[in-house]
């Protein structure tokens, strides 16, 4: 047995080509997109030569075709371009936040997934029982609720009402840490990301939590589980190594994909609770018409999603023994 | 092609689905009535002896209070069940049905258009939605139908996998063969034979997006892109946020809407819950 | 004393439409060392009493009446934990889908392991000699110990599910359908196999089977069951050569034999009941060619005609049998009416 | 593979075409006038706007014309009022306070000189050379009574004209924390509230808190000297930087960096530096560096700060403190505009940049300092993007503050501002769009909570677009201005927290304001006179129509 | 040279298979094994001639290709290499879609799982009205209905009425074999596949359909393929019968022959390993040993080469041809052939 270097090569080109693709996409529909991207920057005390000035430092002088190659050309050296508002390379604004973004996604995530999957298995367990009926319900309730709603009232009570946990940012004014890991590592960070982070976790349990109901059950029916039982293993380990080992497969996958998913769905969070992230950022571009920042943050956002996806897919085969790659589509 | 005694079936067998079922029923019942029910035009600055009715709370003539341009938030309600129905429904279709006929196709016919079309979804897989959704909304204006749109171009992904799938292994059962044998043509071996096996999917996975669109619609309007021309239960949201509702303690603003959405949206769930069940009929013995 | 004695076991399915009698009434018994052949259609209950016996159970079914005497001790009276304790050490299983019976996720190894440390208190070393000397004994390369239940043949699989049931020397393994999926050529290797170590290692066996001729092969005894009753039981010998039933020589009548090349297959019209609202009289009666008013109203009781070779049935026209036995052979007699 | 970009952006394209060709049907040829599109802002960027322009749009709806309130987001709105000024007929918009807009001139020229009506803020295409010329004599008369005289005839002929369709100044609310600061410490700015540089180093920290923590919703985009970014960018170099005046509290220029300011001539300015100034870096400030700071505009690498420099012809040392501007022409607004407005860079660190940048596609504005080096009376600490950026006092300025650190937090969530400044994690809310009677009812719970309410320099108004009829014809532009009843705007949208605007002068330049101003009001009534009066007919549907003989020349547009 | 089941190039028959073969491309893995071909053989140059009336028994262990060869036959999956005639037309590449109504309206299929074969939402009369309609067959509802009660009525579901409205989930197993059986005549086909008929069927019930098959391919004068692993059930059905082992035909003559004197080692171990329910009538075993190979690498020279007891070098040399023995007994086997079909095992020897 060695790894099918073959089939992981050509699984990495397509998700280069998927990459390619969504920047081609995304490089059009932005310099398709209305108005002048320069509107908010070019101050209109300037003179014809000064506008012409900036659109040749932007680049944007040259014919659309002649952009794209050059927006492919740079793309391959990791240059995103310039950020019109900051004025600085997206890729270094896009750095700036993306830890934040990643520590939020990851923290929440995981707590989604660890009660997700605890909580699925404890359903499946009541199943038939009331037990089961109200976790359902109240599963449903989290995950049908708008996020920033939930948010919103999560900061009024909590932060503003009880005082217990600060509403904004990922540390206390004028406080800095020494370093990308002493922030990670600070207890005052964790402070200020458990409320966004369990906003998101909220939204995010329901999914694993359902998911794994529903594997569960349907493992729980499967022989090898049944015949567990009957070699008199107790009900504990064949709930856990049997049924829900096979069970966690899926949850996995979706899992990576939701990292995916999430890494781009975290706008809302990141605006109510004002974290700087990537999402923020995003929309931040979006509504300032900074369009380099804005592809680039998708572009990035878009890289991770592919990337989670592609991760799902090997991990997938990884816990799997049984599966081949057709399986995975 | 579903009879409507299994439909019935279905609903009388699932409590889940059935609560679903009134849930949406009432609120079809809600928005086709709306102008009957609601006491005040949504967008009207409702007036009390000349003055406007600012931030009234909660009281007779407004049973919700108004909002702080003097609106009546309960007709504000009652309207938005409009737009979130419409929302809803249309992104569901849209879903559904793009969903179903890539999954389709990609499953039935297989080989170059399955692998072309698989590439597409992969593709579309790649697109963080929310970004995806402000990005297209900004670039073509708020209005709920660009949400729509969004969500027309980028969530039939998920249906158009599960759909291709379920058509893979149902085109390997024997009744599907048999239809084969017997000379059927294509388009009769998709609508007669496979298409009613994989419609209660793809009715799932279409309740499930009346949910996606429904909160996209809420969220999209909270960040400040929805559609102010259409009052629904996300603007309201939005509204109530921007006017601060929640540091003045209007919860009677701020709770409605969002029970609302919950609703609608669980609905869906329940729904499609029961549906899963029905679908996996190795549970339903139990 | 017999080391399993099934008294009057009854197991019954709470259904939407009702309760299902899967298992009404059902008594045998099996010594040391002996084989039992337990012999019925699909849907005639055999499934449903091992699970029954071993009392893993799907949620909705449940034990109304009956014992299950095993060495004495019934088990249906037996706390859960205790009969954990039972399970595997006295009383194995040789799965009916042997094929899916181990953990897709883990090596076949694993569930050796598992149970022989778990359930035999050995040490992860000795459970590894343990399973290399189980995996040569069944006829297995221990080299495939560390590969996935899927990267078996379904062949080696039933060898491994028979080295597991056999892992703790247990007194009785029940093999449920052990070979029904396996090719014939495999399926007679593991059926020598099977007879093999239970005459080196003397153990009982129940063997669970729709194929008679599996029985014929391997058991001792047999049991026909029909429709969640007991039908007809005896020496194999005896119930084949000399059935008392009309079900059990339906059944020989339907069965081909590649070496009677001019017997004429006949098959038992008709459908068995629904176990819901079983008929009032005889469970076969309806497709019996025999059948009598009383058959259709009364309960034919179990009567033992053969003490030597256990041999008896449930049927009131038991002492007409040479009379039927040469009708039974007649493809008119089967025919509907 | 790319023709499924292809089709993709061109299903895009498709479907722009479809949404922005939807509403425009041909009305041309006929007396009835076309449907109007009102655009505005949506309600979450400027819910007052919004609010403001739906009123508008029901109210001439009344007046029987086909009224359309159409929401666009900002971007398109100000590329379709500045770049397309013959293809939009009502946008909702606003004028800002800076310190430099204290000095009438931005608004009295810059506005409505027919001179900026292609590319200038003359967006709305106003020409009248009488008014040109009141414009162009209040820039060069230097003497304050005389050009007073000017800027309030300029103001009377607005009105007549009826330019824009003003609405409010609205009122800048501050709260701070009482408990953390002396209550009197804050100084409340003509125009600008309390939320200014005067505050900033007057502030008086009482309690263990000694750093001033106030917040924005927009994030800080840079901290360049040479670069006018965001609006949040530019309190923070206005504290980081000095210039050589600033605008007092009461709004007029006054010397700051500069030791004395004194005019020779109308064209002749003498500056005399204060001794002893030092850069944060350690680096005495010079003449040179001031003539540097002045200069590097002047170079085409420095865009935004052209505009204020143009009048100098030249900067004469005259010693290490002493310097000369001599400028090309006499302007009256030259302390104001430029003397107060030019960020004092030092040149040890500035001078080589600009050298490098002669060799490079980039202009000044891309460059940004790891540690920003200014003379002002804060000093650079820290900057963490998009979260906050803190300041440090600087003790050795000579106007040294008396708080610790300044740090402004970048909070999107308006709604938590409220909540933030009642727990501590502001001192200073500084930044607040929403709805004022909530701060009023915020500071009588909480007795630590302060509030000041001042009216705002800046306005809101409607813009008509002069160079489409009908609002070509002031008869037309008054009928609008009269149905805009800015009591209810006041009222509904405000909350009070507004005054009714009239000019663009704000009532707080009290010495600039023209009192005696007679705006037109009086609602539908007055509107329908104005319109009959200029000849308007009601068909019988009771749709408005042109004038006879004028018929119908724009298409709908947006 | 490689016999031909056709040897003098006759005409006139129903169906004839000239070296047909089957590859599948093999599944790929994240992990791979090292060594691995790059497809699967499934039918590796099948030749076959039906002549009408003719009913061929194709016997073997699974994924020895037998099923394969049905779908082949159905045309259900197109062949890799080689040709496909019937009634002496060339179908190995039908393109246009008349020329496979045609084709389909001939050749039907028997499915191994009854309980999966039918619609579970059309109830009896349309599942089995559904090829007339397709092929234009009768030229109204009623006339297409009395189709459907004659063909009921062929498979002995009587009274056909009763049966019409019925569901597949209203019916047994029995049952609904017989209604895939009518559906299957009801276009009056001249070549008929069934695929394990009874397999998934209780014993009991099994000689019903397997009499009534018999009757009506007799009666019908009928070509039938009969796929099974089980031999005992083919004698009852097959005048030939050809024993298939990974891809290739083994061994084909008279089924009673084969039942009675297996000449290939492999027929030799299946026929010893059917059941019985008299073990003391039971044949000499033949100890085939377990090395499958796998069908994505397959050995070179005689397939059996790694499970036959009485292999030789030989055997491992050279590819092995299907020989006839005599009256038209083929065996593909050299030693089989050398020794004029005697091979006999004792001891652990073969001798």
């Amino acid at each position: 047995m060695t790894l099918n270097w073959k089939y992981i090569g050509r699984r990495f080109g397509q998700m280069l080509l998927t990459l390619w693709i969504i920047a081609t996409i995304l490089f059009f529909v932005f310099r398709l997109m209305p108005g002048n991207p320069l509107t908010a920057y070019i101050d209109p005390n300037f003179t014809k030569e000064q506008q012409e000035i900036l659109l040749e430092q932007f680049g944007l002088d040259k014919p659309l075709f002649q952009q794209y190659l050059v927006f492919l050309l740079n793309l391959l050296q990791g240059n995103l371009g310039t950020s019109f508002v900051y004025r600085d390379d997206v890729l270094r604004v896009v750095a700036r936040v993306l830890p934040n973004t990643l520590y939020l996604m990851l923290f929440s995530l995981i707590i989604a997934y660890v009660v997700g999957v605890l909580g699925g298995i404890l359903l499946a367990w009541l199943r038939g029982k009331k037990g089961e009926t109200v976790g359902i319900i109240l599963t449903l309730f989290t995950r049908s609720a708008p996020q920033f709603w939930v948010g919103m009232l999560v900061l009024a009570i909590f932060s503003f009402r009880l005082g217990w946990l600060p509403s904004s940012g990922t540390g206390p004014a004028g406080v800095t840490y020494a370093s990308e890991w002493a922030k990670f590592t600070s207890p005052v960070f964790w402070k200020y990301m458990l409320l966004p982070s369990l906003t998101l976790a909220i939204y995010l349990l329901g999914l694993p939590l359902l998911l794994m109901r529903t594997n569960m059950v349907e493992t729980m029916e499967e022989s090898y589980v049944t015949i567990a039982r009957m070699r008199g293993l107790s009900e504990r380990r064949v709930m856990l190594k049997y049924a829900a080992r096979n069970a966690i497969l899926p949850v996995v996958t979706a899992m990576a994909v939701g990292f995916g998913y999430a890494i781009g769905g975290n706008v809302v969070i990141e605006n109510v609770f004002s974290w700087p992230g990537l999402g923020r950022l995003l929309v931040d571009a979006v509504t300032m018409s900074d369009y380099p920042l804005a592809q680039g943050a998708f572009l990035l956002a878009a890289a991770i999603m592919v990337f989670m996806n592609f991760v799902a897919d090997l991990l997938y085969s990884v816990l799997d023994p049984r599966i081949t790659v057709e399986d995975m589509g | 092609m579903i009879e409507m005694t299994s439909i019935l079936e279905f609903f009388r067998q699932d409590k889940f689905a059935l609560v679903g079922a009134i849930i949406y029923i009432l609120f079809i019942l809600v928005a086709l009535f709306a102008p009957a029910i609601a006491p005040y035009d949504p967008q009207e600055m409702v007036r009390v002896d000349g003055r406007i009715a600012f931030n009234r709370e909660p009281e007779k003539n407004f049973k919700l209070g108004t909002t702080n341009m003097g609106r009546d938030i309960f007709s504000q309600l009652i309207y938005g069940a409009r737009p979130a129905l419409t929302v809803g429904f249309t992104a569901a279709l849209f879903v559904m049905v793009v969903g179903t006929v890539v999954g389709l196709v990609s499953g039935y016919f297989g080989g170059k258009v399955d692998s072309l079309l698989m590439r597409l979804t992969d593709v579309v897989f790649g697109i963080p939605f929310d970004p995806f959704v402000i990005v297209l909304v900004s670039f073509l204006g708020p209005s709920i139908w660009n949400i729509v749109l969004a969500m027309a171009l980028l969530l039939w992904r998920d249906t158009a996998r599960v759909i291709r799938s379920q058509v893979l292994s149902i085109k390997k059962r024997a009744f599907v063969e048999a239809a084969r044998v017997s000379g059927a043509s294509h388009s009769r071996i998709i609508f007669s034979y496979i298409m009613p096996n994989i419609l209660p999917l793809s009715l799932l996975y279409g309740s499930l997006a009346i949910g996606w669109a429904i909160l996209t619609e809420a969220a999209v309007s909270f960040l400040g892109f929805g559609d102010p021309s259409s009052i629904s239960w996300g603007y309201m949201l939005h509204d109530a946020y921007v006017s601060q509702a929640l540091s003045r303690g209007a919860f009677y603003w701020m709770l409605p809407p969002g029970i609302c959405i919950m609703l609608l949206v669980m609905a869906g769930f329940y729904i499609s819950r029961g549906a899963e069940e029905v679908l996996q009929p190795k549970l339903r013995s139990m | 004393m017999s080391l399993l004695d099934v008294r009057d076991m009854r197991v019954y399915y709470k259904t939407k439409k009702g309760i299902a009698q899967a298992v009404d009434g059902v008594s045998f018994s099996v010594e040391p060392g002996q084989s039992l052949g337990l012999v019925g259609e699909s849907g005639c209950g055999k499934s449903t009493m091992v699970n029954g016996i071993i009392r893993v159970m799907a949620k909705n079914a449940f034990i109304p009446s009956g014992e299950v005497l095993f060495d004495g001790q019934d088990l249906t009276l037996l706390p859960e934990k205790e009969m954990r304790n039972v399970r595997w050490r006295d009383l194995s299983l040789i799965p009916q889908a042997a094929m899916d019976s181990l953990n897709p996720v883990y090596p076949v190894e694993d569930a050796f392991t598992e149970v022989l440390t778990l359930k035999g208190n050995m040490t992860k070393k000795e459970a590894h000699a343990r399973t290399v000397e189980l995996f040569t004994m069944v006829g297995l390369d221990p080299d495939r110990l560390g590969n996935f239940p899927h990267e078996y043949s379904g062949g080696m699989k039933q060898r491994a599910a028979i080295a597991l049931a056999l892992a703790l020397e247990p007194r009785l393994v029940i093999a449920d359908e052990p070979v029904t999926a396996l090719d014939v050529i495999v399926q007679r290797q593991v059926l020598n196999e099977l007879k093999r170590l239970r005459s080196e290692l003397n153990l009982a066996l129940i063997m669970i089977t729709h194929d008679i001729s599996v029985v014929a092969e391997t058991c001792d005894n047999i049991v026909v069951m029909y429709a969640g009753k007991v039908v007809e039981k005896g020496s194999t010998q005896e119930v084949l050569e000399n059935p008392l039933h009309p079900y059990t020589m339906g059944l020989e009548n339907a069965f081909p034999d590649p070496r009677q090349q001019d017997k004429e297959l006949i098959s038992i019209e008709g459908s068995p009941p629904d176990l819901v609202n079983p008929p009032s009289g005889c469970r076969f009666a309806p497709r019996c060619p025999f059948a009598m008013e009383r058959c259709l109203a009364e309960e034919p009781p179990y009567e033992e005609v053969d003490e030597e070779h256990q041999h008896g049935a449930a049927c009131f026209r038991l002492s007409e049998t040479l009379k039927l036995q040469k009708l039974a052979k007649e493809v008119e007699t089967w025919q509907p009416a | 593979m790319s023709w499924k970009s292809k089709i993709a952006s061109s299903l895009l394209i498709c479907l722009l075409f479809l949404t922005l060709s939807g509403g425009v049907i041909a009305s041309q040829g006929d007396r009835v006038i076309r449907p109007i599109y009102v655009i505005t802002r949506p309600q979450s960027s400027a819910p007052d706007e919004y609010e403001t322009l739906s009123y508008l749009t029901a109210m001439m709806t009344e007046l029987g014309i086909d009224a359309r309130l159409r929401v666009v987001p900002w971007e398109q709105q100000s590329d379709l009022v500045w770049f397309e000024r013959d293809r939009w007929d009502i946008a909702g918009w606003q004028m800002t306070a800076r310190p430099e807009r204290l000095d009438p001139d931005e608004f009295i020229y810059n506005l409505f000189h027919s001179s900026t009506t292609v590319d200038g803020y003359n967006f709305i295409g106003y020409v009248n050379p009488k008014y040109d010329a009141i414009a162009e004599a209040q820039r060069v008369t230097v003497d304050p009574e005389e050009r007073r005289e000017l800027i309030l005839k300029a103001q009377e002929i607005l009105v007549e004209d009826a330019v824009y369709d003003f609405t409010v100044h609205p009122m800048i609310s501050i709260v701070y924390n009482t408990d953390v600061f002396a209550e009197d410490s804050v100084v409340d700015m003509a125009g600008m509230g309390i939320r200014n540089f005067w505050t900033y180093i007057n502030i008086d920290p009482i309690g263990d808190q000694k750093a001033i923590i106030l917040n924005s919703g927009e994030t800080v985009q840079a901290i360049n000297p040479f670069y006018i970014s965001g609006t949040v960018d530019s309190w923070v170099y206005e504290l980081i930087y000095d210039r050589l005046m600033r605008m007092s509290p009461e709004g007029l220029p006054e010397p700051w960096a500069a030791e004395s300011v004194e005019w020779l001539s109308d064209t002749e300015v003498q500056i005399l530096l204060r001794d002893g100034m030092k850069w944060h870096d350690g680096e005495p400030v010079t003449a040179k560096d001031v003539k540097f700071s002045f200069e590097a505009p002047m170079t085409g690498e420095v865009p935004m700060y052209k505009p204020f420099v143009d009048v100098i012809s030249r900067v004469e040392i005259v010693d290490d403190l002493t310097l000369v501007f001599h400028l090309k022409r006499p302007w009256a607004a030259f302390e104001a505009a430029s003397l107060a407005k030019i960020n004092l860079a030092p040149e040890h660190i500035w001078g080589p940049l600009f050298e490098d940048l002669k060799t490079r596609p980039e202009n000044a504005e891309s460059i940004q300092e790891d540690v920003p080096i200014g003379s002002g009376p804060f000093k650079f600490a820290d900057w963490k993007f998009a979260e906050e950026v803190v300041l440090d006092a600087y003790a050795d300025h000579f106007a040294a503050p008396k708080v610790d650190k300044w740090i402004v937090r970048f909070v999107t969530n308006m709604e938590s501002t409220l909540g933030m400044i009642q727990n501590g994690e502001l001192n200073f809310l500084a930044s607040y769009s929403g709805d004022a009677s909530l701060l009023e009812n915020l500071v009588s719970r909480n007795p630590m909570l302060s509030m000041v309410s001042s009216v705002d320099l800046g306005y809101r108004f409607i813009a008509l677009n002069h160079n489409r009829a009908p609002f070509s014809d002031p008869a037309f532009r008054k009928a609008l201005v009269a149905i805009t009843d800015q009591e209810f705007v006041v009222e509904a949208v405000w909350k009070g927290y507004a005054v009714p605007a009239n000019s663009v002068i704000a009532p707080a330049l009290e010495f600039w304001k023209n009192d005696e101003l007679k705006w037109p009001q009086g609602g539908l009534e007055q509107a329908r006179q104005f319109l009959k009066e200029a000849g308007y007919e009601w068909d019988n549907k009771g749709r408005l129509l042109y004038p006879s003989g004028q018929v119908e020349e724009h298409t709908p547009s947006f | 040279m490689a016999a031909s089941m056709n040897p003098k190039g006759e005409d006139g028959y129903v169906v004839e298979l000239r070296k047909i073969k089957k590859e599948y491309p093999v599944r790929q893995s994240l992990f791979r094994k090292k060594k691995q071909g790059q497809c699967l053989t499934a039918v590796n140059g099948v030749d076959l001639c039906l002549k009408e009336g003719d009913s061929l028994g194709i016997a073997g262990e699974s994924g020895c290709g037998k099923s394969t060869m049905g779908r082949l036959l159905l045309k259900l999956t197109e062949s890799t290499e080689g040709e496909y005639l019937f009634n002496g037309e060339d179908v190995t590449d039908l393109r246009s879609k008349e020329e496979m109504l045609k084709f389909r309206r001939q050749a039907q299929l028997v499915f191994q799982n009854p309980f999966e074969a039918l619609n579970p939402r059309f109830t009896v009369q349309r599942s089995i009205m559904e090829p007339l309609t397709i092929h234009g067959i009768g030229s109204s509802t009623e006339e297409r209905l009395g189709f459907v009660k004659e063909a009921l009525r062929k498979v002995n579901l009587q009274p056909a009425e009763s049966f019409l409205e019925k569901y597949p989930h209203q019916m047994s197993g029995g049952q609904l074999q017989r209604v895939v059986l009518a559906r299957a005549l009801v276009l009056k086909p001249i070549f008929l596949v069934a695929d394990e008929p009874v397999s998934m069927l209780d014993v009991s019930v099994r000689a019903g359909v397997l009499n009534l098959m018999k009757e009506i391919a007799e009666e019908m004068r009928l070509t039938t393929v009969y796929i099974s692993h089980d031999l005992s059930l083919l004698q009852y059905l097959c005048d030939h019968t050809a024993i298939m082992y990974l891809g290739q035909i083994v061994e084909y003559g008279k089924t009673e022959d084969i039942l009675t004197k297996p000449l290939h080692p492999y027929s030799k171990a299946l026929v010893a390993a059917i059941p019985t329910l008299d073990p003391s009538k039971r044949p000499e075993e033949v100890p085939l040993s377990n090395h499958v190979p796998s069908p994505v690498d397959l050995p070179e020279g005689c397939l059996l080469q790694d499970r036959c007891p009485y292999v030789g070098n030989a055997c491992r040399g050279s590819e092995q041809v299907l020989t006839d023995v005599g009256d038209g007994h083929l065996v593909r086997c050299d030693l089989v052939c050398a020794n004029n079909g005697n091979l006999k095992f004792e001891g652990g020897k073969a001798v």
